[in-house]
């Protein structure tokens, strides 16, 4: 354990810092006469440049003897688990900016406060996922929303859009007051704001108190917003709907991985306690598995069951976001280390194959306004590669073989199966499985089975091209072959 | 004597040969095809009659001390293998065998001879030699097989020519509806026969006749057993309750019904159970005794009066099986296969007789280009002693056979069996005396209907002048098989060297007795054997009178056309007459209580499977769902799993529809139920923690 | 050759769908779809009859023996970190039914050759299933064989949805979500193996010793129940047996011709393989426990799926119901394996595995057949309904007659219609007695209900056969034209097949003996 | 009269007003406030527990210092918000702003 005064964190800080570098940059160049293309190139940059950065640290850390540097007086940790999530946010992040590129729903002279906006919050995730108390934990969260609430009401005059971002706002808002309040109660009870302090506390609390599980549950409003778990998840779907389609796809995707970081370190620092010498758990304190694990249940069921009446294609996604959320959740119901990684996979490869669902969705909303599934009528013989690649895609979220997202499932599957308790959440999960077939292939068969409605066939550009392949493609690489990924997110901790 | 085994493998095969040669001819060549296979069941025939002449010139009446017959007995082609499990296929080649094999090829020969002339003309003449060489091949096999499970399968193959041929003018429905019915009928004894092979395997583990015969079993066992595979020959050989299948068959073409349905294959039953004698128990051979004496009553009393000239035939046929059933039963063993042989020839020889006439009429008909007559209705007969003369006394001939007239062959079967069922009854007493009453009655009727059908068609003068007048007598392609089928039905070809046959220094008895184990399990066949001998002047003079007594009801009643005792204005006589020739309305019964009922499931049947099967039972469990989901949201899915896809998905998609109110776009709501599930949760947990 | 044969087997078919997707993307015209599938099928089928030749039947996978054990089998880790590895092995028990496969798929490929809408996506996706198929029989490895049996789902999908009926939406999602229910059950089984059997390893030879050894309880069964009951759901779902038969008739009826022959002839054998392959060897107490239920079950199959067939209108459905009422027999048979009596087991089981191969084959031609009907007459009705959907139709008589017309075809028919009644002579007959045999050693009753089945399989074949091809010339048999000479090249090997098997069955036997042997042994060790 | 207890009466009281707020208000403007207040309920909280059983740090001090300079930005947005609400739809009333269900 290092720990790291200021002046000296600032080294191991260089990735955030290259990250609020460019937002400068964009500030400073937004006030040029016109800064889309300046701009676009700025924050490609920053996103690279940091993405070496980080990638620089880990090899850095690898040849150090521990990986973990607590900077800022132990308010902030770099380590692997936080690296692989920077990771993971840079190349989301890339990836949403690059669609961005040939999109028409965000105009080209607002891209400069746009790209701002989106840098702010991946700098907020990166908190996240690296923060260690409660303030921080509080101020990363609020640094992603509020971009979030901005980015989510981009288009000033759409008025769906302008009632998404009131909605997110007033929502995120609360749940934050919630959250605090929550922390107040921690706070009060412990005496101390640091994780690692709290769960000390805990462990000494002998008997079951009420008051540690209900600040519990008020802190866990917080993330279960961020994350849109049931039942704080009713915001997602008309956010997601509202909003431009890009910004959608980011949030789908990064926000609520720094919200799983973020809940996974929490539940793993403050709530339980780790023995890292034998890789096991010695305690969890206020049930939280058993929380999560009814929580989960719900989410997915709900997530699915309401999606499977939806024709607008955006709100299906997110409602199958949220119903991966809750397979997601499934992971939390068995406290392992095992149970973590396989939590890990599945998020990034929900990270892919969301976004390569959206790559195409927006590509398709933009050259033909795609709104509700009857418009994909036929479409599969128009741009048969491009959709064979959408059913990949759906396959993959609907997690069957051959596709990454079956060995996602598989591996939360294991994951309970393993525990060799909560079936019934494993049965409740395989149920969904098929319910969520239903909707996914509600849009493959509007691809192909319906007749084809007369369209004149567009042009595909390059960059989105690329995207969706670079997104898709994993879908069948990381079913081939996942080992290596696997033994990575297991080197983690 | 290694000859005979080649001979026997040629025998078995020649008609195989037929068939395929018949199948891949060209349709140019039909008509020297159809000479070729009749050329090749010749030759069959010829060489089953040296097969036969060597048996009976062995002067031991066994082969145990001839090295073929063992040899021959060894012969078996491994067919399936496994480990604990094994079937071949092998020849039994006893006196049974031969007598028997050389029954089938020379019928059929002759058969085919006929058929030349007969189905000249028809548009599918090779098919149909085709098919009777298939039906020939799998006689043999049946004859030949030494064990239980190729009897089946041979057992099989023969219903399925016999569909084929009945069905062959599939024109007509009445064919198509006969043929099927011939063959599901016979389906329904072959799963009893298939049972009892299977109980029998399970319980002896071989299929083999010598094997079953000489495993000891539990008697009850057996009864079922032989009770389930005689269920096979009640099908096969068209015994109550299953005949009804036999006097539709005669569909087919005239010559079929000779070979098939009165000679060879409708015996097989009568064979089979030969074959299985020797292990059949008391209390079977009086079931099976009781069933085939009901079938010769019930049949020969439905003969007296039909019109169809094939029908009363195959009635006739029906009620002569039962005769053979019936003396197996009583266990006059030898007397049955007697009469097997006899009744083959002179049955054959009736059909066709009848097939000439029919031909006869039909060509008449053509002349006159009017087919408002049946050609087949011997009301429309009459009269044609004269012009075909041949035809006449051939059938003449053979009637005098059928009906047990002295000096001609069916009198030494008939009576013996006569005497063996009387003997049977001096044995058991009791209510056994019908079996006896049913022989002898039927025997009577028999007479009767048989000469009814003679004055009706031969005498007398013709009720259809026009047609009468172009009748004229077949071609000696018809005649000559006749001629020599009827020479068939004297007595002396199967009187010499000694004279009576059945006892026990005849030639015929003897020589089937050595293949008879006298001990069985139900009979001391000494004992039989002793009675029938007592019983046998009885037994002929009550034959002989009974015999008579029904040729002269006929003479005065169709010849004179006197009404005796004023008979035809009697109530009863009318209502029975009513009740004959409507078959006992078994037809009915079997179409009213078992056909239509299924049909009829069946239909609901396959609504249930998918109108409510598939598309309600699965909404009402999706119904209720709903309602239990409404009561508690979270908890109630564990009942998914008992659900179908279908329900999965209506389920999720109404229940969708409730939560999908509130996802009611006011935030205000959101954020209430966002809170309401926060202390929704903190009372679950309250519950759980 | 030896090593690599079977992954060839498997991968074949995509390397002609790459072929293929290359010929695409240089804009070639749709024949050359059609050759590059009929080229990789027939160079597996080559393979297959060399792999006959050249293939050693005396060994079982089944019986306890070293992790690799046959000529072919090749086995190299796939993913170390959960012990997973692709471990491919063929033995008595799967060769011939990828024999089967390899044989119906170069049919179907000939049998499609007039396809003309969307010709590149319907070869690839044929030929992606032919790699799921071959996968499946192939694959000794659990996680391996459930991934093939996924595969299968997505082309399947497509297939039907695309080609099929009017009614083909709605059949294709059924199929999908029906056969994706049951898989998902069978995942949770596989995963529980995985786990409780203490190995950790997917291996289905190293599981047969570790399996049943399993202990331990849940929602109070023994896990070891659940397992298998998962696992039979799984299976169930694709045989059909009963309650879960209903996706079947829809399918087979919507689905083009042959899809319905690779539905009919191959899926469902799956259903049937994988209780052999996988539950039967690895759980042999509860195969041992659950026979009774599957004699039952066997029963119901056979005379359920005969009563609805005799009630069809629709030639296509009757098939369709018939193949259930087929596959209650293999079920009979494999009840059998719990019978004392050395000789009814082996009868029981091998006439299950040969029932499996003949009806594949009948069934097959069978569809063909009806297809090339349906090919004429545009319409397949039995019995003519008034209320048929196409109103030209309407009013006309239905068929009757056919075989003054068309006497090659109503030839083949006939071969088709008898033997899947069971005639002797031809190959169902054999298999079918031996199922009922097996069966009879151990549950007399049910087997006495089962005979029943020969009855009414006879009725409604004879019933359809009269009316189509007997009686005076319908109007829809006015139009028909004696069948081809590419559609009797078609018919002709799986006629000889029928025939062979049916007047000689040694040489399939001789082949599925040891392997059943040793399931038999197997599952006989927990009596 | 100065005990833990007692502020935290306070604070509990304050934050079930602006739960109701909250819950009640059709106004946006309004609801936003009674977000503020739950905010302040946890400022009072933190205060009280750090000046009662906090170590010598300032931890909650610091805590609050915090989220009143977040609420203040939040609140900004908010109302940007808002008002780009109003400019849209001429209200502020969250009920008018449902176009988004279902």
């Amino acid at each position: 354990m290092i720990y790291l005064d200021n002046i000296l964190s600032l080294y191991y800080f260089q990735s955030e810092i290259l990250l609020c570098l460019g937002v400068l940059l964009l500030l400073i160049v937004s006030v040029y006469k016109n800064p889309s293309i300046k701009s676009f190139y700025i924050i490609l940059s920053t996103l690279v440049l940091s993405l070496l950065s980080t990638l620089y640290l880990i090899f850095d850390q690898a040849s150090l003897s521990t990986g973990y540097k607590f900077l800022f007086l132990e308010s902030i940790v770099i380590d692997p688990y936080s690296n692989f999530f920077k990771v993971i946010f840079l190349l989301s992040v890339l990836m949403v900016v690059l669609l961005t590129y040939n999109n028409k729903e965000v105009k080209r002279e607002d891209w400069s406060e746009y790209y701002c906006l989106i840098l702010i919050s991946t700098l907020g995730m990166f908190l996240m996922s690296s923060s260690l108390n409660l303030l921080m934990i509080y101020l990363a969260i609020e640094m992603v929303s509020i971009p979030s609430y901005m980015l989510a009401g981009f288009n000033h005059n759409d008025k769906a859009s302008n009632e998404a971002s009131m909605k997110y706002v007033l929502y995120g808002s609360f749940a934050s007051g919630l959250m605090l309040f929550g922390m107040s109660w921690i706070y009060g009870q412990a005496g101390s704001i640091y994780l690692d302090d709290i769960g000390v506390y805990m462990m000494n609390s002998t008997q079951f108190e009420f008051t540690s599980l209900i600040s519990f549950i008020l802190l866990f409003v917080g993330f279960g917003y961020k994350i849109s778990s049931a039942p704080f998840h009713y915001w997602v779907p008309d956010v997601y709907e509202g909003s431009p389609t890009p910004i959608t796809a980011f949030f789908a995707v990064a926000p609520k991985v720094a919200g799983f970081a973020l809940l996974i370190r929490f539940l793993y620092t403050a709530m339980a306690q780790l023995n890292f010498s034998t890789y096991s758990i010695e305690a969890i304190y206020v049930d939280w598995n058993l929380i999560l694990a009814v929580l989960s249940a719900v989410t997915m069921t709900i997530g699915n069951i309401l999606a499977i009446r939806q024709s607008n294609v955006k709100r299906v996604l997110a409602y199958s976001s949220i119903s991966h959320v809750g397979f997601i959740m499934m992971g939390f119901a068995v406290v392992s280390f095992t149970a973590v990684t396989h939590m890990l996979f599945y998020i990034v490869m929900y990270c892919f194959m969301t976004l390569g669902a959206f790559a195409i969705l927006i590509l398709f909303t933009d050259k033909y306004s795609f709104s509700s599934v009857s418009d994909w009528n036929g479409i599969g013989f128009i741009h048969p590669i491009i959709c064979s690649l959408m059913v990949l895609n759906l396959l993959a979220l609907a997690g069957l073989p051959p596709s990454s997202g079956f060995v996602a499932k598989f591996y939360i599957f294991a994951t309970i199966i393993q525990s060799k308790t909560y079936y019934w959440l494993a049965v409740v999960a395989i149920l969904n499985t098929v319910i969520a077939l239903y909707y996914y292939f509600n849009i493959a068969r509007a691809m192909f089975l319906e007749s084809p409605s007369e369209r004149t066939p567009e042009k595909v550009d390059y960059i989105t091209a690329t995207v969706i392949a670079i997104t898709s493609i994993q879908g069948i690489l990381f079913y081939v072959y996942w080992s290596d990924l696997y033994n990575l997110i297991q080197g983690l901790f | 004597m290694e000859y005979i085994l080649v001979y026997i493998c040629t025998i078995f095969l020649l008609p195989l040969l037929s068939f395929l040669l018949q199948l891949i001819a060209p349709r140019s060549l039909s008509s020297a095809m159809a000479y070729l296979s009749t050329a090749l069941l010749c030759l069959s025939s010829i060489l089953s009659s040296i097969c036969l002449y060597a048996f009976y010139n062995d002067s031991s009446w066994t082969f145990a001390d001839w090295g073929i017959y063992s040899a021959l007995k060894l012969i078996e082609i491994p067919w399936v293998t496994l480990p604990d499990f094994h079937i071949g296929f092998g020849m039994n080649f006893d006196k049974l065998a031969v007598v028997m094999l050389l029954v089938v090829s020379l019928i059929s020969f002759l058969v085919h001879l006929y058929s030349i002339d007969y189905m000249r003309g028809d548009k599918r003449f090779s098919r149909y030699f085709a098919y009777l060489g298939l039906f020939t091949f799998s006689m043999n096999g049946i004859v030949l097989s030494n064990n239980l499970f190729f009897t089946f399968i041979f057992w099989e193959l023969v219903g399925f020519s016999s569909f084929l041929l009945i069905g062959f003018w599939y024109e007509k429905k009445s064919a198509g509806n006969a043929a099927n019915k011939a063959f599901l009928v016979n389906r329904v004894g072959d799963i009893g026969m298939f049972l009892g092979i299977m109980l029998l395997f399970m319980s002896t583990g071989t299929f083999s006749f010598n094997g079953i015969q000489y495993a000891d079993i539990d008697n009850g066992i057996m009864t079922i057993a032989g009770l389930l595979i005689f269920m096979g020959a009640v099908g096969k050989s068209a015994q109550v309750p299953l005949h009804i299948w036999l006097p539709d068959a005669m569909e087919g073409p005239t010559p079929v019904s000779a070979l098939i349905h009165a000679a060879t294959m409708v015996a097989a039953g009568v064979y089979l159970s030969l074959r299985i004698f020797p292990f059949l128990t008391l209390e079977a051979l009086h079931v099976i005794a009781l069933i085939g004496a009901t079938t010769a009553i019930v049949a020969s009393f439905i003969a007296t009066s039909q019109y169809d000239i094939k029908k009363i035939l195959a009635y006739s046929t029906v009620s002569q099986l039962g005769y053979m059933v019936c003396s197996i039963g009583v266990g006059a063993y030898f007397a049955a296969f007697f009469h097997l042989i006899t009744h083959a020839m002179f049955k054959a020889c009736l059909f066709l007789c009848s097939g000439s006439v029919i031909q006869a009429m039909h060509h008449s008909q053509e002349k006159l280009h009017d087919h408002s007559k049946d050609p087949q209705d011997i009301r429309n007969m009459g009269g044609l002693r004269s012009k075909m003369p041949i035809t006449f006394f051939a059938m003449l001939i053979s009637t005098l056979s059928l009906c047990g007239v002295p000096l001609f062959s069916g009198f030494l079967s008939k009576d013996s069996i006569v005497a063996g069922a009387i003997s049977y009854y001096n044995s058991f007493h009791g209510l056994t005396f019908i079996i006896p009453l049913f022989i002898i009655l039927s025997a009577a009727l028999t007479a009767f209907y048989m000469f009814r059908l003679i004055f009706l068609v031969f005498f007398g003068e013709s009720r259809e002048i026009s047609i009468y007048s172009h009748i004229k007598e077949s071609s000696y392609y018809i005649t000559a098989p006749l001629i020599l089928l009827s020479l068939l039905s004297f007595a002396f070809i199967f009187t010499f060297p000694s004279f009576n046959p059945l006892d026990s220094h005849g030639w015929f008895y003897s020589m089937l007795s050595t293949v008879t184990p006298f001990q069985t399990l139900g009979y001391d066949m000494y004992k039989v054997e002793s009675g029938i001998h007592h019983a046998h002047t009885s037994a002929m003079i009550i034959s002989i009178t009974v015999a008579f007594i029904g040729f002269l009801l006929a003479y005065f009643k169709y010849y004179l056309k006197r009404d005796i005792l004023s008979l035809s204005t009697n109530g009863i006589y009318i209502k029975s007459k009513n009740l004959f020739r409507n078959k006992f309305y078994i037809d009915e019964a079997y179409e009213y209580f078992i056909i239509s009922p299924f049909l009829r499931l069946s239909k609901i049947a396959s609504i249930i499977d998918w109108n409510y099967y598939d598309q309600r039972f699965i909404d009402s469990w999706g119904w209720i769902t709903i309602k239990l989901s409404k009561i508690s949201s979270a908890l109630d899915y564990h009942l998914l799993d008992q659900f179908i896809v279908d329900g999965l998905a209506r389920l999720a998609n109404r229940s969708g529809k409730e939560l999908q109110s509130s996802q009611n776009g006011v935030l205000q709501s959101y954020l209430f139920s966002g809170v309401l599930g926060l202390i929704i949760l903190l009372i679950i947990i309250q519950q759980l923690g | 050759m030896e090593t690599s044969i079977l992954s060839l087997l498997i991968f074949l078919p995509l390397l002609g769908v790459v072929g293929m997707f290359i010929a695409y993307t240089l804009k070639q015209d749709d024949i050359i779809f059609k050759y590059i599938a009929l080229l990789a099928t027939s160079v597996q089928l080559l393979l297959t009859v060399w792999l006959y030749f050249n293939f050693d039947p005396s060994v079982a996978l089944s019986s306890n023996i070293s992790i690799n054990p046959v000529k072919f089998s090749v086995q190299v880790p796939w993913i170390e970190s959960f012990n997973i590895q692709y471990f491919v092995g063929i033995d008595g028990l799967s060769a011939p039914l990828v024999f089967l496969t390899s044989l119906l798929m170069f049919i179907c490929i000939l049998a499609s050759w007039n396809i003309s809408k969307h010709v590149f996506a319907y070869f690839a996706l044929f030929l992606l299933l032919d790699t799921g198929m071959m996968g499946v029989f192939l694959s000794l490895d659990f996680f391996l064989f459930y991934i093939f049996w996924e595969v299968m789902l997505l082309p399947m999908y497509f297939l039907i949805g695309i080609w099929g009926g009017p009614e083909r939406k709605y059949a294709a999602i059924k199929f999908f979500l029906y056969t994706l229910f049951g898989s998902v059950f069978l995942l949770l089984g596989m995963i529980s193996l995985y786990y409780y059997s203490g190995i950790e390893s997917f291996n289905l030879i190293a599981l047969i010793s570790a399996a049943p050894s399993i202990s331990g309880e849940l929602w109070g069964f023994q896990v070891k129940y659940l397992i298998w009951i998962a696992l039979f759901i799984g299976f169930a779902i694709k045989v059909p047996i009963f309650p879960f038969h209903t996706w079947l008739p829809l399918a087979h009826v919507e689905a083009p011709t042959s899809i319905s022959v690779i539905l009919a002839g191959v899926l469902l054998k799956m259903g049937t393989y994988g209780l052999l392959r996988i539950s039967y060897p690895l759980l042999p107490g509860e195969v041992v426990a659950f026979a009774y239920t599957l004699a039952i079950l066997g029963v119901i199959n056979i005379i359920w799926g005969a009563t609805n067939a005799i009630a069809q209108k629709d030639l296509k459905k009757m098939v369709a119901y018939s193949s259930i009422s087929h596959m209650g027999y293999v079920l009979l048979g494999m009840a059998a394996v719990a019978s004392t009596s050395a000789a009814g087991s082996q009868a029981g089981m091998n006439g299950a595995v040969m029932q499996m191969f003949n009806h594949g084959v009948i069934t097959a031609m069978l569809f063909l057949l009806v297809g090339m009907l349906y090919d004429r007459a545009h319409h397949r009705w039995i019995v003519f309904p008034e209320d048929y959907e196409k109103p030209e139709l309407a009013g006309k008589l239905g068929f009757g007659g056919v075989s003054n017309k068309m006497p090659i075809y109503s030839g083949f028919v006939m071969v088709a219609f008898f033997a899947g009644l069971g005639l002797p002579g031809l190959s169902g007959f054999i298999s079918e007695a031996f199922c009922f045999i097996g069966r009879f050693s151990i549950f007399k009753f049910l087997t006495v209900l089962g005979t029943l089945g020969i009855l009414l399989n006879a009725v409604y074949f004879l019933r359809a056969y009269q009316r189509i091809f007997w009686g005076e010339e319908g109007a829809s048999t006015q139009g028909l034209s004696e069948i081809s000479i590419r559609e009797i090249v078609i018919l002709s090997p799986l006629l000889l097949l029928v025939v062979a098997l049916g007047v000689y069955p040694a040489p399939l036997i001789d082949i599925i003996q040891p392997a059943v042997q040793g399931i038999i042994d197997t599952v006989q060790s927990a009596l | 009269m100065n005990t833990l207890e007692s502020y935290m009466i306070v604070a509990s009281a304050v934050f079930c007003l602006g739960l109701y707020n909250v819950m009640t208000r059709r106004n946006a403007v309004a609801i936003l406030m009674g977000i503020e207040l739950i905010l302040n309920a946890a400022n009072i909280n933190f205060i009280a527990f750090n000046r009662f059983n906090g170590t010598g740090v300032l931890d909650g001090h610091v805590m609050s210092v915090f989220i009143i300079a977040l609420a203040a930005a939040e609140a900004a947005v908010a109302l940007a918000i808002i008002i780009n609400l109003y400019r849209n739809i001429g209200s502020v009333d969250v009920d008018e702003a449902r176009s988004l269900r279902g």
